[in-house]
């Protein structure tokens, strides 16, 4: 039974159907990617799934659970991580207080008013930061990090957050090659903990994490499968490869 | 170590706030009121702030009564110091200046006030101080304090004659106007009690709250009940916007005017004379009173502070109430001049005042004054039409049976 | 039913108040974001401006208004120059400029021009009252309907109409684009806040005749000012005087019903209840940020 | 746990605790005190503000509704106290007896008892703070709004209370209080006694919010105050917190409002005016509203210099003042604690010179 899975899920803009009655689902533990040109609905998708933009029609189950009017919190601590396209960080807090803010098993007033910052979680963040490579960054004001390791501050707190699904809206956006290669390998490491949806551009990368990749195209879903089989996928060529191969898209 | 010049500037400036004021290490030596040559006195009227407009002429005022005591020579030979404040018409800052006064400059009096909120704010330093405060404005009347000498009319001074004649002049039904506060309520309950025992009836009450400009709401309710006299007692610039909105709604002073015991000069200026023509104010002094020492009073005022400036029935107390001061200082010898020596002093002190020969009453503090009832012209000068032939004594607990306010403090609450 | 008719007209001359004063405020606050605490210091001044043409230079009040225009409008370009343009990514800091600047403004006034209450001469023609279909109408307050509604028109044309107005709207929507469309956005900004403070400067020397004149008289209309700029929706010239006309007739209804106090109550109780369920304004057209 | 920059806090709070707890044993100046009372008394209103504003980014306009409903509280049941010796009727208060209200309003009742007065005078805030949380919070309202909603409770509060002259005095509001005495200790608003009494309040204050500001809660309003969004798709429920904040900086307020009606002997509708609310976001700003010893540090500074400027500068004391504010917006935006930092920077950037100095003579020596 599918992990997470959207039913006829759609969203208008004043008349513009950004997403058109979207069926999809992602397994406990897969990788799946979501590419399509820009406009395609991928980033709205997933501001529906996390709850930052209200769908107008449609229905979204979490493990069985349906969530569609939940609010963002109830979502989060459902299970929802959201990395978003603009890394969104505490600027003006330190890399260690962002990670410490991530850890957030316990969110009720009553427990945190009575407990340090610091004190849970403390060896998770070690860890976190261990693979991400902010560990000498960590008493740094967040807004002096490099674009690179903004990115992988909000990854390394989505890590510490320990959601069970974890949506990625293209998180090597500005990554250098190294980078990029880096953050592939993090992102290997996490399958299987935790389900993870990534929107990307970058064809190489998604090359190197993907195993069924969806292709949106209009709201709609266009074709479902592995790296080959989009890639001699004819619906997927006509609709915006033109003439080329996937490589450039 | 962790400390550095950052932390430990900022805690060194909290104590340098805390500690280093100028007149931090002033002993209180009780040192008497009088020494070296001078008597320290507060002037305590706002420069600042929405009552500025009028308490600015109170401060005038004041400053000219002392300065023409200091060039008689001063009181047996000692000047008189005036410390001036600026509480800003706001009731916090007036009870801190009085503190200021009382306690930090050890005056042994201060003059002060125009609201009655002022007042009240102030009242209990004075009080608990035991120092002497001087109340220059009309108000309601129903304060029996032994630390404040009241120079201003009260309620029954400025309207048993009034209300009587305007019931004979102009008709029996009254609509009261006033700012929501406790003035223009007690002022109303008085002029209430006189209607009933004169037949008259009160077909409107409306309270507008202070600094209201916006007066078409209560026209229209007084062009619907249709009374014969517009009771006003609203105060501040808001006479101003209901005077001219009155004429601009084309009511008619001849058949229908404004009595007010609020507008006075200051007002009537601020208005311009067509706005003021043919409405009456009730009040114990105007600037066109015919008296010798009214001519002084306003001649110097005027010589001091501008041709275009004006005295009014609050001014005018602020100006005699100094010379009060001074007889009854005059009288006690330099080493016990205390507040409350002043006090007892000053009971039955008789004065020619600019209004008449006033005096200050043995019982209850407060002034006998010459009500009197007048006009204004377009040209924006009163005349008076009516002068009571007596003075009238002060009874701030007339409206109310059996309460009175004697020299031992409150009798038959 | 007459009394109907002159509730409404009440209603009506309330509404044009508010609207000559918030009108300039939402210019200033609703193009630049810019919380202007001194907006009131604007009308003070544009009274006294009034008051010292008429009582130096013999002007009457009609021939005043562009004069007091220009020159509130200059005093409010030198204030912008001087101090606001350095504080437009700070919003939240602009209350405590211009709070300073508004004390400032009124402690000059007071010391130049006196603390005693001004007066402005309201010309013969426009002090009477006039009778259509047998109401009593005060014909000055017909006059201030006609140049408010004068005013709102000129403000809509400036902004809709010309090229100022189109910059001035497109720095509105995105201000880093449009410099990069080469629109210098200093000098807009200089120009839009000179024409919001003539705006406020027109109001004081509209509202002087029917009050006075004193160096506080602007605190009270901020507040008010602020409830119209913000129900009316940021930014929008026609939710601004559609906000300023209800609440104008609904402080004339409630005054005449109850009393001026409880009329004030209920009116920020009502903006407040707007503000809840339609934070972007009654008017303006939701921006999906 | 305690890393470089809280422990510079810790440092600031104690010398400034000790500073304001020691002053009486230089000054035994009746005024002085009460002077100084008062100054700390703004301080605690003002700290309140900075935990709502400075930490958690809510633009509180209406903060003295909170303050002066404090003093309401105290001043009535200090008013309650001194009824039969001023008015002698049955009991009543002087402007109940002029409104001609025959018996004590059923809401006024239990006033008569301290705790309960004081309860009240901490709770009434905090009760409506949550109230009006909840109402402007759930719906996600935010900046300038908030701002709006809170000024416009601010006046409707105050109308109110000079409007319902019979229940609250009006215009004039209470006045000719006693002084609280509580267990045997009369406080003296002139005294030592009573200065503690505030200055211990403040201390008391700064400190359980500045140890709460460094709980996990306080490290999320921070959060909230820099992204609201972001905190809820971490799981927390950022209305909550909000009115959390919002509620702990009225109860704050709410007894300095108490403490208020106490050292000026009288409550009165400009405790709950738009003067005075905007004046605390002033201070606010002034001293450093990210801050909390900043900010109180703010209030205390400004009050005393316009004490003093309004005494000497006549005149021109309001000049001095908005040229003041003015200026502190424009160089010093983070207020006057930025001075620190300013410092700090300088000093930085001048050891960063010597040591490029230091490093490329070892080299040319060799040494390095």
């Amino acid at each position: 039974m599918a992990y997470l899975e959207t039913k006829g899920l759609e969203v208008s803009f004043d008349g513009f159907k950004a997403v058109d009655g979207l069926d999809f689902s992602v397994n406990q533990g897969e990788l799946r990617c979501l590419i399509g040109a820009n406009g395609a609905g991928k980033s709205t998708t997933l501001d529906i799934i996390s709850g930052k933009t209200r769908q107008s029609a449609g229905s979204i189950l979490l493990d069985g659970v349906d969530i569609t009017d939940k609010h963002e919190h109830h979502r989060a601590r459902a299970g929802i991580g959201r990395k978003f396209q603009v890394p969104s960080i505490f600027s003006e807090l330190t890399v260690r207080e962002n990670l410490q803010l991530a850890y957030s098993k316990q969110t009720s007033i009553r427990h945190n008013i009575f407990s340090w910052p610091g004190s849970a979680g403390r060896e998770r963040i070690e860890e976190v930061v261990e693979l991400t490579g902010l560990r000498d960054r960590l008493d740094t004001q967040a807004s002096f990090l490099s674009h690179g390791e903004t990115q992988w501050l909000e990854i390394s707190m989505l890590i510490i957050q320990d959601s069970k699904i974890i949506l990625m809206d293209e998180p090597t956006a500005g990554m250098t090659i190294g980078e990029t290669q880096k953050t592939a390998a993090i992102f290997n490491s996490l399958k299987g903990h935790h389900t993870l949806v990534v929107v990307e551009h970058d064809m190489t990368f998604v090359r190197e994490i993907a195993e069924i990749i969806t292709v949106l195209h209009q709201g709609k879903l266009l074709a479902e499968g592995t790296v080959g089989e989009i890639e001699i996928n004819p619906r997927v060529q006509e609709a915006y490869l033109g003439s080329g191969g996937i490589s450039h898209a | 170590m962790a400390i550095n010049r950052r932390s430990f500037l900022k805690g060194a400036a909290g104590a340098a706030a805390a500690v280093g004021f100028p007149h931090i290490w002033v002993k209180d030596l009780g040192q008497a009121y009088a020494s070296g040559g001078e008597i320290k006195v507060g002037v305590l009227y706002s420069l600042t702030g929405t009552t500025a407009v009028v308490e600015k002429s109170l401060h005038n005022a004041t400053l000219m009564a002392i300065e023409e005591i200091n060039a008689q020579g001063g009181i047996n030979g000692m000047k008189i110091t005036p410390i001036v404040e600026d509480p800003a018409s706001d009731p916090a800052t007036f009870s801190d200046k009085a503190r200021k006064l009382v306690m930090g400059d050890r005056c042994v009096s201060v003059f002060g006030s125009y609201t009655s909120a002022s007042r009240k704010a102030v009242l209990p330093v004075f009080e608990k101080r035991r120092n002497l405060y001087w109340y220059p404005t009309l108000y309601e009347g129903r304060e029996c304090s032994k630390n404040v000498i009241y120079t201003g009319a009260t309620p029954n001074q400025q309207q048993k004659d009034f209300i009587p004649w305007l019931t004979e002049n102009f008709g029996k039904r009254f609509f009261l106007v006033g700012s929501n506060y406790i003035y223009p309520k007690e002022e109303n309950n008085v002029c209430k009690i006189l209607l009933e025992q004169l037949g008259g009836e009160v077909v409107g009450e409306e309270y507008v709250p202070l600094g209201h400009s916006e007066f078409s709401s209560v026209l229209n309710k007084i062009r619907d009940t249709k009374p014969d006299v517009i009771f006003s007692t609203v105060v501040g610039d808001s006479v101003i916007a209901l005077h001219r909105q009155y004429k601009s709604a084309g009511f008619d002073p001849e058949k229908m005017p404004m009595a007010s015991l609020t507008t006075s000069e200051v007002e009537i200026a601020a208005m311009g004379g067509e706005y003021g023509a043919g409405h009456f104010t009730s009040a114990p002094y105007f600037m066109v009173h015919e008296s010798p020492e009214n001519e002084k009073f306003v001649e110097s005022y005027k010589r001091l502070y501008g041709a275009d400036s004006v005295t009014h029935f609050v001014s005018e107390p602020a100006y005699f109430q100094v010379h009060l001061f001074k007889q009854a200082v005059a009288k006690l010898a330099a080493s016990d001049i205390s507040p409350e020596n002043i006090r007892d002093a000053v009971q039955g002190e008789e004065l020619m005042a600019p209004q008449g020969l006033v005096g200050i009453d043995g019982e209850n503090l407060h002034t006998n004054l010459w009500p009197k009832i007048a006009v204004c012209q377009s040209n924006g000068q009163f005349k008076v039409i009516k002068q009571s032939a007596e003075r009238v004594r002060p009874l701030p607990y007339w409206a109310y049976q059996g309460q009175s306010c004697t020299a031992s403090g409150l009798k038959g609450a | 039913m007459e009394v109907f008719i002159s509730q409404i007209f009440t209603g009506l001359s309330i509404a044009s108040i508010l609207l000559l004063v918030a009108l300039g405020l939402a210019i200033i606050y609703g193009s630049m974001g810019v919380i202007n605490l001194a907006h009131g210091e604007f009308v003070m001044l544009g009274a006294y401006a009034t008051w010292f043409l008429q009582q130096y230079a013999g002007i009457g009040l009609i021939p005043s208004l562009v004069l007091v225009f220009l020159m509130v409008g200059s005093i409010g370009w030198v204030i912008e120059r001087g101090i606001v343009r350095h504080l437009y990514h700070r919003p939240l800091d602009t209350i405590l400029a211009t709070w300073g600047i508004g004390i400032m403004l009124q402690q000059l006034v007071r010391l130049t021009a006196g603390a005693e209450l001004r007066y402005v001469e309201l010309p013969e023609s426009l002090s009477r009252s006039v009778d259509l279909l047998g109401i009593n109408f005060s014909v000055y307050r017909l006059f201030i309907l006609l140049v408010t509604g004068l005013l709102i028109l000129l403000t809509w044309l400036l902004l809709m109409r010309t090229e100022y107005g189109t910059k001035l709207r497109a720095i509105t929507q995105n201000r880093e684009m449009a410099e990069c469309s080469g629109i210098d956005s200093q000098r807009i900004f200089g120009l839009t806040f000179a024409f919001g403070a003539g705006l406020a400067g027109v109001a004081g020397s509209l509202v002087a005749p029917i009050k006075s004149v004193s160096p506080d008289m602007g605190t009270h209309y901020v507040v008010d000012a602020f409830m119209v700029v913000v129900l009316g929706g940021v930014g929008s010239v026609a939710g601004t005087a559609a906000a300023s006309g209800i609440l104008g007739e609904v402080t004339a209804g409630m005054a005449y019903l109850l009393n001026d106090t409880l009329a004030k109550v209920i009116v920020f109780i009502a903006v407040v209840m707007l503000i809840r369920f339609r934070p972007q304004g009654l008017f303006s057209q939701l921006v999906r940020k | 746990m305690m890393n470089s920059k809280s422990l510079r806090t810790l440092i600031g709070y104690t010398i400034f605790s000790a500073a304001v707890l020691l002053l009486p044993l230089l000054i035994d100046d009746a005024y002085t005190l009460n002077k100084f009372s008062r100054y700390l008394i703004l301080g605690l209103a003002t700290l309140g503000l900075s935990l709502a504003w400075g930490y958690t980014g809510i633009l509180n306009l209406g903060h003295a509704a909170f303050f002066g409903l404090g003093a309401y509280c105290m001043a009535m049941y200090l008013k309650l106290q001194t009824v039969p010796v001023h008015t002698g009727t049955g009991g009543l208060p002087d402007f109940m007896v002029w409104n001609n209200v025959e018996q004590l309003p059923w809401f006024w009742e239990p006033f008569h008892w301290s705790y309960l007065a004081i309860t009240a005078g901490i709770g009434i805030p905090v009760l409506l703070a949550v109230m009006l949380g909840w109402f402007v919070f759930r719906a996600r309202i935010a900046g300038v709004f908030v701002a709006i909603i809170t000024l416009a409770m601010l006046v409707i509060i105050n109308l109110l209370l000079i409007d319902q002259q019979r229940y609250t005095g009006g215009f004039n509001g209470i006045t000719d209080l006693a002084w609280l005495t509580i267990g045997g200790i009369e406080f003296d608003p002139y005294s030592k006694t009573f200065y503690y009494l505030s200055a211990g309040s403040l201390v008391v204050c700064l400190l359980g919010t500045g140890i709460f500001t460094h709980t996990k809660a306080g490290l999320i309003l921070q959060a909230i105050r820099n992204d609201p969004d972001r905190v809820r798709f971490l799981g927390y429920d950022v209305s909550a917190y909000q009115i959390l904040a919002f509620a702990l900086s009225a109860g704050i307020a709410g007894l300095a409002g108490m403490l208020y009606a106490m050292v000026l002997e009288f409550a009165s509708p400009t405790f709950v005016g738009v003067s005075l609310s905007l004046s605390m976001v002033i201070w606010c700003a002034v001293g450093g509203r990210g801050s909390l010893l900043a900010a109180t540090l703010g209030a205390i500074l400004v009050n005393a210099a316009q004490g003093s400027l309004s005494e000497n500068f006549l005149e021109t004391w309001q000049l001095i003042l908005g040229g003041f504010f003015v200026l502190i917006v424009l160089f010093l935006p983070k207020g006057l604690i930025s001075i620190g930092e300013l410092i700090r920077w300088r000093r930085k950037r001048t050891d960063r010179v010597q040591v490029q100095v230091l490093s490329s003579t070892k080299r040319a020596r060799g040494i390095s």
